[in-house]
């Protein structure tokens, strides 16, 4: 084990994964920095360090800065996918797939499946999401449902730098593609990480990061946390919650959270996006329709607003789910009736 | 560059497949047979022709929504092809791609795109994976004239500069986007090769229904980026001699503009006068392989005919490799 | 009351809106057709004949034909929009937000909220969405769910001519932007419309299409006839169904939906999109949230499956949410226990 | 054209105002005081305002990441800048937008704008409208040298081209695109203004770190454009005194580039070098202004900290006009 950075896991995994496989190539705005300036590349990294050092270690046919082109990195990036290459790109916020979503939504997702299983495209898209910054609408987004939503993505989203490891991991070496969402608000955030060359998380499979009996909470990324002090919270008063990280948004670990529903009747699912067709209605429509006769509570949604995000500090604090709105919904469920 | 007499035969031959497929399907879909949307190549055989005789398979290209003429030139199955747009389970992408998405990785053909100015940014990636594996090989993006004005054309133009990547981006200049002419849609005067020029790149422009002005352009250009200059560009002007798409009534044409465009502008009849013309193959060398073909077409369309239909659980299918 | 075909609906409202409201503008490609040829404008129409005549009666400022540049077209939208016109911008197919999606998503949608409330943004986005037509995976799409889960815009999607003309009408009135989808199977769909200059379907307000006390299908454009087939299928043997037909998606009408549960409690949502976050799952997530005392049977989604959509005829079919699979569920959910 | 005394001082407070609002900026960003990523705009003064000198408020433009300067030279009110980028509900946006987002239609100013290309196509837009109204008006978009690479700005110039509109696009090229240099990112050897007329405008070029070069510059194109011969665009050499974004420890700077900068390169030196030089204005002038402005951008902070918060009742509201 060696305590590390969530930024340091991805960098490191990063860096791990070029020097195994000569295939992997790292690519997007200032991922090397500095270049065509008198300080030189690497004169400094990118705005989150998530890949300091790379071109210095692997060169620059390796490590490809661009310009501001998100169409033109992504679609690079299925170029070499399509050519037996596995390329790391990095959109600098995950707002940014607005200007190149067709690249990820109808090109790298479906060539598989239009091209009738001929071909492979293991291409990963890491993009930096989520608020807490007062960085206002167009740089705190949370766009998971929207790539959730397209048949042919796997998405990931961690909430520890162990975490980052083995899925980053996994993400390279995956056949199919697959958007890697890492919350800013965790970079900084350390913990203990495997030192297992070998350390692999498998998609698919949710985290039970607490155990109890009465309430099942869902949640992933940054406010997995929120809901681990509630849960805590709420252990003092000898209330049992199942918290349950999912890890992978697709593929859904269906099985672990309907096992817990079966057992609880009662969930809640924490999410950062606004409501509509969002990950938290998809998960309790699923529960809905398949522990439907566990159920003794309606399940419940902690989310943002129907608004974009705003920028003061009161407003993006009031607009975020915050640990007491999840301790109100929880105690809502286990009161109903 | 003078042409062997077998790649001359080889030439006409790949041209002639592409005319005889398409002027088949041209048939074939006025009788409900074949399902979706067919954006038929036919009058500009010359390009796709030109540029992938100069190809192995090891070099790549990416194509568009009009894209038979490019899969058939870089070396997909004639027969699977036809399959594929029948919509087969034996078609070369299992019937699922159909017309516009038509693709063969092995051969190096990345695919159609029915999505217009898609394929640039993807012909970069695969340049770049090229360039990474040092042996000199390509990867070409064919786009058309209503094409270069997507942003995404661009983009790719400059990145291709910046990172010095051996890709060629070929401008199929057939003077119509849908319904719209060229000197409308393209701001600057009709001119695409001095947009492109405008990145940083070298260009070239040539006459897309000319098969040796295509040809000995494209060698220039690939010498070019083969040799490590990175990427370049080539306008070349050709026509298309169907609808936009299967169905499309073309009443934006000048009046006798296709009849002309058949007699003056057809690069098959062009490319048999001029090897008629210096003796180089005779009437009766062109004939036998028009007949060759049309059997060839005609045994593809049987077989499509006759080939399996896909079921309900194929839908699920190939999604992922795994999930 | 006059017979017309859904398209005719279409380009028939924007001429009456262009003729009373000069701010109203017509952009797209091939709005007009035949620019710069020898057939010379209107030699031929847009491919859905959406809006045909218009040039003719209204001019080149204001039904602008444009270069194959969509981020362009939109934005344009925006900029007109923002300058006090109405522009009513045309994709040709709603797949095509891939290439476009920054300027809807987040310009569009969020001028007003990031602008604090001191703008206005009266767009129309108009696009041909849907299956059915062979068109694989990039022409067929019913990417309604990515739009309606955007803050800031309303989300329309008529399933006949009559409600076309009173919520296109809106739509160009309405003062906030509006993403107004228009299944390609209906185009050709005859029905009545009244001729009332003044018709005007407000948003936010479903449409009972039949009534009944057993059970609740919900869905929108070209699937709702089949919901209606099967309940008039399904009348024949006694059981009763609520069709609900939503109109808009955004706003979406709660009441009705609820209130039907609560006397039927059994729910089907009929939607064209993939299962993911999608709108069916919306749905049935708000019904099990806030009618849960009210459900007697786990709330039911027919939609295609998780992947792409494939070409071949066969397989577009299997795809495809069919009234065999309606009929299904919807027995499911009555048979239920 | 000589400008009069009052127009030069107008010029001189234009760009003082934004040079005092955004040095103070920077030490009050160290405090922790204001939130979120702010971009400041110092050293590039003469750009907004030899541009906006020329409009009126019925003139649009559209801005940047870094649009402090554009909105203060189009018309923005100073204090209530200062509180929006303070959060304060009293703010110019109510506290919603942030340094960011800030516009105020009612000036022309359409937004500064997040998404780097964003603004470009918008401003066509603008553009169609004044051409609709035909009274001689325009939209102006600003784009760094970095936002020229996004496929945005490509399509909206063509699409200006093709429609005719009255829309300018001002590069501001500062040589830098967050860490990167210009030289590596545009492909075309640092040229944006040669890429931008290769789409079918008219080009002009200049010095943004001289007022006089920029206004007189912009006074052509503007009468171009205003007389109805479609878009035009124009690439100004500028410098940023200051980093990306607050926070920025500017590694890829030369050393001592900033004190150069700062020394050669700055505009308001240049400014008063040269009226005084010529006589136009005296030291005392110019200074009278410049204790103006700080007792202004004094109060607009003192405002700004005073000023009343937002409410969490406030995140709802704003989001539609009806709904
Ligand atoms: C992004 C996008 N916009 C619009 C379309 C619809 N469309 C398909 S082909 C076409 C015209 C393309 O013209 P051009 O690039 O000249 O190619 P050609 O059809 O002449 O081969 C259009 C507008 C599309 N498929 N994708
Ligand atoms: C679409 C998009 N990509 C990337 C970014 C991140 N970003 C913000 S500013 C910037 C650099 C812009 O450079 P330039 O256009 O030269 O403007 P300058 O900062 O020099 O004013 C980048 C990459 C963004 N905001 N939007
Ligand atoms: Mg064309
Ligand atoms: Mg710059």
């Amino acid at each position: 084990m060696a305590k590390m950075m969530y930024r340091e896991a991805v960098v490191s995994t990063i860096a791990e994964e070029m020097e195994r496989d000569d295939s992997v190539v790292v690519l997007g705005e200032d991922v090397v920095g500095g270049m065509g300036t008198a300080g030189g590349p690497e004169a400094i990294g990118g705005i989150w360090s998530t890949s300091t050092g790379l071109y210095g270690k692997f060169g620059a046919d390796r490590v490809i800065d661009t310009p501001i082109s998100e169409s033109a990195i992504v679609g690079a990036a299925a170029g070499l996918a399509l050519s037996g290459k596995r390329p790391v790109a990095e959109l600098m916020f995950a707002d940014f797939i607005g200007v190149c979503l067709d690249q990820i939504w109808n090109q790298i997702a479906k060539f598989r499946y239009m091209f009738g299983g001929k071909s492979r495209c293991p291409a990963v898209i890491r993009m930096a999401y989520g608020g807490g910054f007062n960085a206002a609408a167009q740089h705190s987004q949370s766009p998971h449902q929207i790539l959730t939503g397209i048949p042919g993505l796997k998405v990931v989203m961690p909430s520890t730098p162990a975490d980052v490891k083995g899925l980053l991991r996994q993400a390279i070496r995956d056949d199919d593609p697959v958007i890697f969402l890492e919350h800013k608000a965790l970079y900084a955030v350390s913990g203990e990480v495997p030192d297992d060359p070998e350390f692999i998380i498998p998609f698919g499979h949710a985290r039970l990061s607490r155990a109890g009996q009465d309430v099942t909470i869902v949640s992933s990324g940054l406010l997995l946390g929120f809901c681990e002090t509630v849960a805590d919270k709420l252990a003092e008063e000898g209330i049992g919650c199942d918290v349950i990280d999912l890890r992978t948004t697709s593929p859904l670990d269906e099985e672990v959270i309907l096992d817990s529903v079966e057992v609880t009747g009662r969930i809640v699912v924490v999410d950062e996006a606004p409501p509509r067709c969002g990950l938290a209605a998809d998960i309790n429509a699923l529960v809905a329709a398949k522990a439907f006769a566990s159920l003794k509570a309606p399940p419940q949604a902690v989310t943002p607003p129907h608004t974009p995000i705003p920028f003061a500090r009161e407003l993006e604090n009031a607009y975020l789910p915050s640990a007491e709105r999840i301790e109100a919904a929880v105690r809502k469920v286990l009161d109903w009736r | 560059m003078q042409l062997s007499r077998d790649a001359l035969l080889r030439a006409y031959r790949q041209m002639k497949i592409i005319r005889e497929f398409e002027e088949r399907l041209h048939e074939e879909i006025q009788t409900g047979e074949i399902a979706g949307f067919t954006h038929l190549y036919c009058g500009q055989e010359a390009v796709a022709v030109g540029v992938c005789e100069h190809l192995d398979v090891e070099d790549k290209i990416i194509s568009t929504h009009r894209g038979h003429g490019h899969c058939l030139a870089k070396g997909c199955d004639v027969n699977d092809m036809m399959k594929e747009i029948w919509g087969s389970r034996d078609g070369l992408c299992k019937g699922k791609g159909g017309s516009m998405h038509i693709a063969d990785v092995d051969v190096g053909m990345l695919g159609a795109n029915g999505i217009v100015g898609a394929g640039a940014p993807i012909a970069v990636g695969a340049a770049l994976s090229q360039k990474l594996d040092g042996k000199g090989k390509v990867a070409i993006t064919f786009s058309g004239d209503g094409a270069c004005n997507q942003g995404t054309t661009f983009e790719a133009m400059n990145l291709a500069v910046v990172t010095n990547a051996p890709c060629i981006f070929v401008f199929e200049n057939n003077h119509y986007s849908e319904h719209t002419g060229v000197e409308y849609a393209v701001g600057t005067q009709q001119d695409i090769a001095s947009r492109a020029e405008a990145f940083g790149m070298k260009v070239w422009r040539g006459d897309g229904t000319d098969f040796f002005a295509v040809h000995d352009t494209m060698r220039e250009v690939l010498d070019h980026v083969r040799s490590g200059n990175g990427p370049a560009a080539v306008e070349f002007d050709t026509e298309r001699f169907f609808g936009h798409f299967e169905g499309d009534p073309q009443r934006y044409r000048a009046k006798g503009e296709l009849e002309r465009l058949r007699e003056e502008r057809d690069c098959i009849k062009r490319f048999r006068e001029s090897v008629t013309g210096a003796k180089l193959l005779t009437d009766e060398d062109l004939d036998k392989v028009d007949s060759e073909t049309l059997a060839a077409i005609d045994a593809a369309v049987t077989a499509a005919r006759a080939a399996a239909r896909p079921t309900s659980d194929d839908v699920l299918e190939d999604v992922y490799i795994s999930y």
